[in-house]
C-alpha cells in the first residue's frame, strides 16, 4: 500500500515541534525509570518463576506461584528474589522448580527453616542455570512458531481487529473462527469485567464471564489453537490478541509468550485512571512486562482509547497524543522496538459536530507521522453509537475510510450493535463487510493527495501537537507520578501512595537476584531518529 | 382503531427482521429461516439477503409484512408526567424545607468500570448542555466513582448520612446489574438505613419500571438528563415526611 | 432437533426487528411496538432506537429473544438437484439429437423496461464472468429487448419458430409481474402453442415455484447464472418428445 | 462551502483535450438543431395549445389538446400550426381559445368547413395576442412564485434529493412531507412505469400507479401545494422534481411551468435508448421543451445514470461523459443557462473492484471540472446494491463521502432497500441521517486536499476524458442520428425512421407559425468560456 505518511509526513508538521515533544517524552520517561529500578512486586516475582514454566493450582484454584511468594514475603525473604528463595529449596530438596514450589507452598517445606539465603555465588550459579534453560527453551519454542508462522501468509494492512467476549472459550473460539474465515486478520478475546483487579491469573479453561471471557492459560492455549487451526484452512496467520493490563500485568506477559500470542493490550496508565491500581505497582510491573514482550516479539497496543472515551475528545485530544509519546519512550525504555509499539487511538469526537470528520483525520495523520515506525490500532466509534444500527454502520464506514486514507496498520472494527452487546455472530460479518469493501475499494487512497498548507485538517494537527508539548512541560516538571496524582488525565487524581496493589510492591535487597533481568532485551533505539 | 406496521401504504404491515441460525447456508437453512417469519406473523416473508458465515452458521435478513394488529384504544399510556421542577425553584423550596444542604452520594457499583453516565448526572459539566449535580447550590454530591462494591457503598452512606443515593449500572451480561442492585437495596434495608434515604439508579438498560421492581425510589435509562434527575428527587424530597 | 436464531448462544433466539407505525412517536407507540413484538413471539422485546418521521409516523428498532423454534428434522428439503450439464454436453448432446439449431426467443414484457438482467443471461457477455447463451453454437438467439407486449411477443415465438421462451419481469409492484406472466400464457396455451416451447420466466424476485404455479416450465431468481439456464434448457430439450 | 473545482480544476485536465471536447460538443449540438429546425410535432403543437392555458379533457379522459391537434392533422392543416388554426376558429366562431378547442374536439365545428388558412397577418395578429397574453400571464404568476420563494432559506448545497414512488399522489404528500422535516431539500415524484410511452398527459388526480405516480397536472398541483406548506413549516424551500421526457415531453414543461415545478428530469436520449422512442421526434420535442424551461427557470437534470446502469460502469464511463457534453451544448442551444443544466452521473462501478473507489472519485470531479457553472445531479449506487441493506448504507455512505469531497450540488440520496422495493418511509429517515452526518462533519472537506500530479485519480480522469473526445470525433463525423442508428450508446440500435412517435413529426409548412418560438429563449452563451 503507498504509504503517503511514511516520508516527511503528509501533515508536514513543524520539526522543532515535534523534536520537543520527543525530548520531553524521553525525559519524562527516564524520570519514571529512576523512580522504579529498585523496586520489583509480588506479580514480577510470580512471572519471573512461571518464566521458568512453573505452573497450575492448588484445589482451590490458588496458583503456586502465589502462595510461594505470599511464603516468601511472610517469611521477609521476598526481597532476596522469589528465584533465588526457589533455588536454595531445589538445592536443599534436590527437587526440581516445579515440585519445589509446589513442597513449600503445600507448606511441606518451612521457608524460616532456610538460613537466610546471602548472595552466595553457588545460589546465583543454580538460579541463572534455571533461568538460561527455561531461556534458551522460549527461545526454540519461539522459532518453531515463526517457521510455522512463515509457512503461511500474513494478510495485507490494515490488519482487521475483531472482539469475541461471550464469556465462554468455546462459544469465542466458534465466533473467532467465523470471523476469520470471513476476513478478520486478528482475534481480541476480551476479559470477564475486572479481571485487572485480580491479582492472580484465574486457573483453568473457563465458560463463564461477564462481558468477557477470563485470560487464562488454557484459555490461551484453546484459542490459540483454534485459530492455528483456520489459519492453516485460510492460508493467512491469524493473530491472538489478549490483555496484559491489571495486577497480574507481568504474569499475563509470560503467559503471552508461552502460549504464543501475537499482539497484547498493555498499559499502565489504563489501570491507574481506570481501574484505580497503584501507579508504582504497575508502572513497574509494565516495565518487566515489557521486556518480556519484546523477547517474544508480542505488538503492544496502548489504551488511550479508554481516555478519550472517558473525556471530550475534541477538547482533550491533545491528552491522548501526550499518553501516546510519554508510553512510546516507557516503551523504548522496556526494550521494545518502535515496530513493536502500537499506540491506541480513536474515532471518538461526537459526530454530530460541524467539521467533526476533517478533526477525525487530523488526529488520525498526527498519530501516523509521530509515529511512522509504529503499528498504530485505530479504534472506532463507540461512544457516540446508538441503538440505531444502520447509523452505526455509517460512522464505522467514515472511520474506515479514514482508516484507508490515514493508511492505519490495525483497524479494530466498530460493530452495528456495539451501544447494546458484546457482539452477536452476524454482526463481525456486517463489519468485516464494511471494511473489507474500503480496504479493496480504496487501497490505493492513500497516496493521492497533498494537503493544502492552508488546509483547517494541518491547522487542528499541529494545534494538539502543540497543547500536548505544553502538557509534556508540565509533566515533566512535576514529575510522571506526581502528574497522575494531580490529575492531569481525565482529571481523575492518583496519589502513587494509594491505590490497589501498593502492598505488593517492594524495594529490591542488595541481595536481590534474578537473571532473567539480564537476559530479556532493554532499552531499545529510537529508529524513527535514526 | 386497529393498526400495524407502514411502509408505504396504511396497514401495509411491512417489516424487516433478521438474524442468524446455526446451521449452515442451503436450502434447509432457508426454510428454517422462512417457517419462523411465518410462525412470528410475517405473511409473504421473502429472503432478501442470506450469507454463510463459517462453522455452521448462516445470516438472514427478511421482509415481509405483519398479519398482527394493535388496537390502539386499548393501549393505556401512564397518567402525564408531573410537570418539571426547574434549576430555581428545586433549590429553592428543598432549601426552604431543610434550610440544609442535601446529601447526594453517587457510585458505579460492583466490578462496573463505566463512570461517564453517573459523571454525566453528577459532574458540574452534566450532559448534553444540560448542568449537573454538582451545580445546584443545594445539592452537596460525593461522586465515589466506579467498581465500588455495595457493602462499602452502604458504609459511605451511613458515614456521610446520605439523603439520596444515585446508583449507576451499565454492564448486563448475565443480568450482573440485577444481582447488583438487589444486593444493594437488601445491605441497605438490613442495615434499617432503606426508609432514611431516596435510593435511585440509573444506566443505559434500565427505566422506571425495573427499578420500581428492584426496590428502588426511581430509575432512568438512556439519555436521562441531570435537571430530570434533580426535579424527580426535589419532589420526592418535597413528599417526604410531610 | 430444535431450534431457534443465534446470537452468541446456542438458541438464545436472539433477533432484530424494524419497521414504522402511522402514529406519531411517544408513550402510545412505543408500547404498540412492543406490543407487535410480543405478539410476534418476541421475549424481553427492547426498543433499541426510534426516532419520530413528522407526519404522524414514527420508526422503531427492536432487538429481544425469539421464543418460537422449529424442529429442523421436520423440514424436508427436496431431491437434490441434478447435476450441472457443461458447456460442451449441452451442445453436443443437444446437437446429436436435433441436429439443428434451437431457436430462443427472449424479452422483458409489458411496460418493464430492465434489460439488464435478461442481456446477462442472453448475451454474450453474459453475467458474473459465466457466459451467456449467445456463446453456445448450438443455440440461436432471438434478444427482443424491453417492453414487449405479450401480443407481440406471441407474434415472434410463432414467425421465428421458437423452441425456447425466455421472459424477464423485474418490477413486481402491485404484482403486474403476476398479471403479465399470466396473460402470456394464456394466449400461448389459445394459441395452441404452449406444447411446443419450453417456457421459462426470471427475474430478482421470481423463483421456481412461483414460475411452475404460473405454467412455465422453469423459473430464475436474483444471480441467476446463464450457465445454469442453458443446462436446464438442455436437460428439458433432451427428455422431449423421447 | 469551499469549492476547491469552481477554478483551475482540481484535476487540472489539459487545456487543449477540454478545449477539443468542447468544441466537438458545440459541432455536434449545431449538426442536430440543423436537421430539426424545420420540424414540429403534435406534441409541441398540444404544448403551445396548453401555453395559452388551455386544459382538462373529455368523458373517456382524452385530452382536449389531443383530439383538437389529431382534428388539425387529419384535416391536413397541422402544418400551419394549431395556433393559427385555433386563432381561426375563435375569430369565427367568437369564442375563447379553451371553448374554440372544445367545441373543434367535440366536433361541433368541422375544420374542414374552414378556409384552409393562408398565413394571413390578421390571424397571426390575434396568435400574438393570445401568446402574449398567455406569455405575460406566466411572467408575472412566475413573479409570485419568486417571491414567494425569497421568503424562505434556499437550504445549503449539496441539495438532497429523495424519491417518493408510491403510486398514490396522497400517500407521495405523506412521505414527501417526512421526507422534507426529516431534512430532504427536492422532492422528486417518480412516474408511473412508461409514462414516456404515452403520447398524452393523463388527466386528473390519481392514486393507482406501477412503480411511480402518474404525471399529472392535478397531481403536481397537489405535491406542489403541500411542498409549498412543508417549506413554509421548515422556513427552507422544498424544490418539485418530475420527467419532462417521453411522447409528451413538451407537454410536461409546459405544466412544469405551470405548475411550479423547480427541476425536470429531460433527456431525449434516455427516451431513445430506453423507451424505443424516434430520434427525430424525441429531438425535435427537446428543443422546444427546453425553451419552455428556460423559460420558467426550471433546472434540467440529464439521464446518464441510466446509461451507465445499463452498460459496464468501468469500461463505458466515457460514453457517459460523451453524452454529457452532447447534452450540455444541447440544452445551450435551447437557451438554459449553465446554471440550468443539470447533468447526470452516478456511483455505479462494481464496487467489488479494487480501487474502484478512486474511480468513482475521479468521474466525479471529472464532471465537476468540466461543468464548474452547472449544477451536478450525483446519483447513489444502485445496480450493485442487493438485499443487503446494511451493506447499502455502507455503499451509499461512501457516496456520500464522494459527494462531498468532490463538491456535488445535487445529491440523490440511495436507499437501504434500493435493491427491493420503491422507498418506505423509514428507508428516506435512514438514507437522509447517513447523507446529513457526511453534509454536517465534512462540510469543509472538498477544499482541504491538492491531488498529486502523479495520482491514479488524475490518470484515470484523462482516460476518461481521452475516449471521449475520441468517441466524440466519430459522432462528429457520422452525425448523432447516424451514431444512434449505429448503436454508439449501450450498442443499443435506434435508426430516425424507426421507433415510437416518428408520425407525429411533421414539416412545418411555409404558412406555418407558432408565436412562442420567437416568444421563448433560445440560444445561451456558454459562460465557462467566458
Ligand atoms: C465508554 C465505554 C467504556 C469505557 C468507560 C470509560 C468510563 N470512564 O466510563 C471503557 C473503555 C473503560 C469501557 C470498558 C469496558 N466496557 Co464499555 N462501553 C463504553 C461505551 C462505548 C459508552 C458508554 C458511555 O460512556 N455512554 C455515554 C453515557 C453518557 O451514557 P450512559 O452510560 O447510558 O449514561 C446515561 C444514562 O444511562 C443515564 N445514567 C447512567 N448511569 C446513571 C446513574 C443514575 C443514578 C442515573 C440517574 C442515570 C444514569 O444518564 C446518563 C446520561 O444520560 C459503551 C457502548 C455504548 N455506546 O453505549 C460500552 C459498553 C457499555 N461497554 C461494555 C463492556 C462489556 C465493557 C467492558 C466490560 C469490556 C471488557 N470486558 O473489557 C470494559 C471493562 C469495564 C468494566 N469492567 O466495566 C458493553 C456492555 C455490554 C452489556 N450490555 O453488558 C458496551 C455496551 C459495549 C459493548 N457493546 O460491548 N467501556
Ligand atoms: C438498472 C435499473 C434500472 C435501469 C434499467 C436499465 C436497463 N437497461 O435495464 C433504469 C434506470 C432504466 C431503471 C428504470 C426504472 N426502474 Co429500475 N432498477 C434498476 C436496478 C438498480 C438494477 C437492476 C439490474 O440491472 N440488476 C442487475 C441484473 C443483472 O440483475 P437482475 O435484473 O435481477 O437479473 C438477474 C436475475 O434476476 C436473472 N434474470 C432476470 N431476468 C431473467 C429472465 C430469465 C428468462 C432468466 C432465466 C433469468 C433472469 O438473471 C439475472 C442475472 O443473474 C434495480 C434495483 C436493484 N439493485 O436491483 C432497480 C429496480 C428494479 N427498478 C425499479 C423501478 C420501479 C424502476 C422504474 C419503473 C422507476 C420509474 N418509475 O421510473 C424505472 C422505469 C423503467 C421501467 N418502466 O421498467 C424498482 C422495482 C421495484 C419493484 N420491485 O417493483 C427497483 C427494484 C428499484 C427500486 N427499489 O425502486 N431501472
Ligand atoms: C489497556 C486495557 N487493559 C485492560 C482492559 C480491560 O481489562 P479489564 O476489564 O480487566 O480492566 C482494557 C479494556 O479496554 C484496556 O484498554
Ligand atoms: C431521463 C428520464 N426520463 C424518464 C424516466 C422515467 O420515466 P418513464 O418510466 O416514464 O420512462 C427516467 C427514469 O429514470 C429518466 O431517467
Amino acid at each position: 500500500m503507498n504509504n503517503s505518511s511514511k516520508d516527511s509526513g503528509i501533515l508536514n508538521l513543524p520539526r522543532d515541534l515535534i523534536d520537543e515533544a520527543r525530548y520531553l517524552g524521553k525525559s519524562i520517561a527516564s524520570e519514571v525509570h529512576n523512580k522504579i529500578k529498585d523496586l520489583s512486586t509480588l506479580s514480577i516475582e510470580r512471572a519471573s518463576l512461571r518464566m521458568l514454566g512453573i505452573r497450575s493450582a492448588n484445589q482451590e484454584g490458588t496458583p503456586w506461584v502465589n502462595i510461594f511468594t505470599e511464603k516468601c514475603l511472610s517469611a521477609n525473604l521476598i526481597e532476596n528474589g522469589a528465584l533465588m528463595i526457589l533455588a536454595q529449596v531445589c538445592k536443599i530438596t534436590g527437587k526440581d522448580p516445579q515440585q519445589s514450589t509446589e513442597l513449600v507452598s503445600e507448606g511441606k517445606i518451612n521457608l524460616n527453616d532456610l538460613i537466610k539465603v546471602s548472595n552466595s555465588e553457588e545460589i546465583k550459579m543454580l538460579c541463572n542455570e534455571f533461568a538460561t534453560k527455561a531461556y534458551e527453551n522460549l527461545k526454540s519454542k519461539k522459532k518453531e512458531r515463526v517457521n510455522f508462522i512463515n509457512t503461511l501468509s500474513s494478510g495485507t494492512k490494515p490488519y482487521l481487529y475483531i472482539i469475541v467476549a461471550t464469556g465462554n472459550i468455546y462459544e469465542d473460539v466458534k465466533q473467532a473462527k467465523s470471523a476469520a474465515l470471513l476476513g478478520a486478520d486478528i482475534i481480541a478475546v476480551i476479559r470477564t469485567t475486572a479481571q485487572s483487579l485480580l491479582d492472580y491469573i484465574p486457573h483453568g479453561v473457563t465458560t463463564e464471564g461477564f462481558g468477557g471471557t477470563a485470560a487464562t492459560q488454557e484459555n490461551f492455549a484453546v484459542m490459540r489453537e483454534a485459530l492455528d487451526e483456520v489459519s492453516q484452512k485460510t492460508g493467512r496467520y491469524i493473530r491472538l490478541v489478549n490483555y496484559c493490563s491489571g495486577l497480574a500485568m507481568p504474569e499475563i506477559a509470560t503467559l503471552g509468550l508461552i502460549e504464543g500470542l501475537d499482539i497484547m493490550v498493555n498499559d499502565a496508565i489504563y489501570g491507574i485512571l481506570f481501574r484505580d491500581i497503584n501507579s508504582l505497582r504497575t508502572l513497574t510491573d509494565q516495565e518487566f512486562s515489557r521486556r518480556v514482550l519484546s523477547f517474544g516479539d508480542i505488538i503492544i497496543v496502548t489504551g488511550e482509547d479508554n481516555l478519550i472515551k472517558t473525556v471530550d475528545a475534541r477538547e482533550m485530544a491533545h491528552t491522548v497524543t501526550t499518553s501516546q509519546i510519554i508510553n512510546y519512550y516507557l516503551a523504548l525504555k522496556s526494550g521494545l522496538k518502535p515496530s513493536l509499539i502500537g499506540l491506541g487511538h480513536a474515532f471518538e469526537m461526537d459526530p454530530s459536530e460541524d467539521d467533526s470528520f476533517l478533526r477525525e483525520l487530523a488526529q488520525a495523520w498526527l498519530v501516523r507521522d509521530l509515529f511512522p515506525k509504529s503499528p498504530i490500532k485505530y479504534m472506532p466509534p463507540t461512544r457516540y453509537i446508538t441503538g440505531n444500527i444502520f447509523r452505526a454502520m455509517v460512522l464505522n464506514a467514515a472511520f474506515n475510510l479514514i482508516g484507508m486514507l490515514t493508511d492505519q496498520e490495525i483497524l479494530l472494527l466498530g460493530m452495528p450493535t456495539e451501544a447494546l452487546h458484546t457482539p452477536y455472530i452476524q454482526d463481525r460479518f456486517l463489519s468485516l463487510e464494511n471494511a473489507l469493501y474500503f480496504k479493496n475499494a480504496a487501497s490505493s487512497l492513500s497516496g493521492e493527495f497533498i494537503l493544502k498548507e492552508s488546509s483547517l485538517i494541518r491547522k487542528r494537527a499541529i494545534e494538539v501537537l502543540t497543547n500536548s508539548v505544553n502538557l509534556l512541560k508540565v509533566i515533566n516538571e512535576r514529575g510522571l507520578f506526581n502528574a497522575l496524582a494531580e490529575g492531569t488525565f481525565a482529571s481523575i487524581k492518583r496519589p502513587d501512595n494509594m491505590g490497589r496493589g501498593l502492598d505488593g510492591v517492594f524495594v529490591k535487597g542488595s541481595s536481590y537476584y534474578n537473571p532473567f533481568l539480564s537476559l530479556l532485551p532493554d532499552n531499545a533505539s529510537d529508529e524513527t531518529e535514526v | 382503531m386497529f393498526i400495524k406496521p407502514y411502509g408505504d401504504t396504511l396497514n401495509d404491515g411491512a417489516i424487516q427482521i433478521s438474524f442468524s441460525l446455526a446451521i449452515p447456508l442451503g436450502e434447509k437453512s432457508k426454510k428454517v429461516s422462512l417457517e419462523l417469519a411465518l410462525k412470528m406473523g410475517i405473511a409473504n416473508p421473502k429472503i432478501t439477503f442470506s450469507q454463510d458465515l463459517g462453522e455452521d452458521f448462516s445470516f438472514f435478513i427478511i421482509y415481509g409484512n405483519l398479519s398482527h394488529e394493535i388496537d390502539i384504544d386499548s393501549i393505556k399510556t401512564t397518567e402525564i408526567q408531573e410537570p418539571k421542577i426547574d434549576f430555581y425553584d428545586i433549590n429553592r423550596l428543598v432549601e426552604e424545607k431543610f434550610n440544609r444542604k442535601i446529601v447526594v452520594v453517587g457510585a458505579t457499583i460492583g466490578s462496573d468500570a463505566h463512570t461517564v453516565g453517573i459523571d454525566a448526572i453528577l459532574s458540574a459539566k452534566g450532559y448534553a448542555g444540560d448542568v449537573g449535580l454538582e451545580r445546584y447550590p443545594v445539592f452537596q454530591v460525593h461522586n465515589l466513582g466506579s467498581q465500588i462494591l455495595p457493602e462499602s457503598l452502604l458504609e459511605q452512606i451511613m458515614d456521610l448520612q446520605a439523603d439520596v443515593v444515585l446508583v449507576s449500572q451499565v454492564v448486563t451480561q448475565k443480568n450482573i446489574h440485577i444481582h447488583n442492585l438487589t444486593q444493594l437495596v437488601e445491605l441497605i434495608e438490613g442495615a434499617g438505613f432503606r426508609d432514611h434515604i431516596i435510593l435511585i439508579c440509573g444506566g443505559p438498560y434500565l427505566n422506571k419500571e425495573l427499578a420500581l421492581e428492584l426496590g428502588y425510589d426511581g430509575g432512568f435509562g438512556a439519555h436521562s438528563l441531570p435537571s430530570e434527575v434533580a426535579s424527580f428527587i426535589a419532589r420526592k424530597l418535597l413528599e417526604k415526611n410531610k
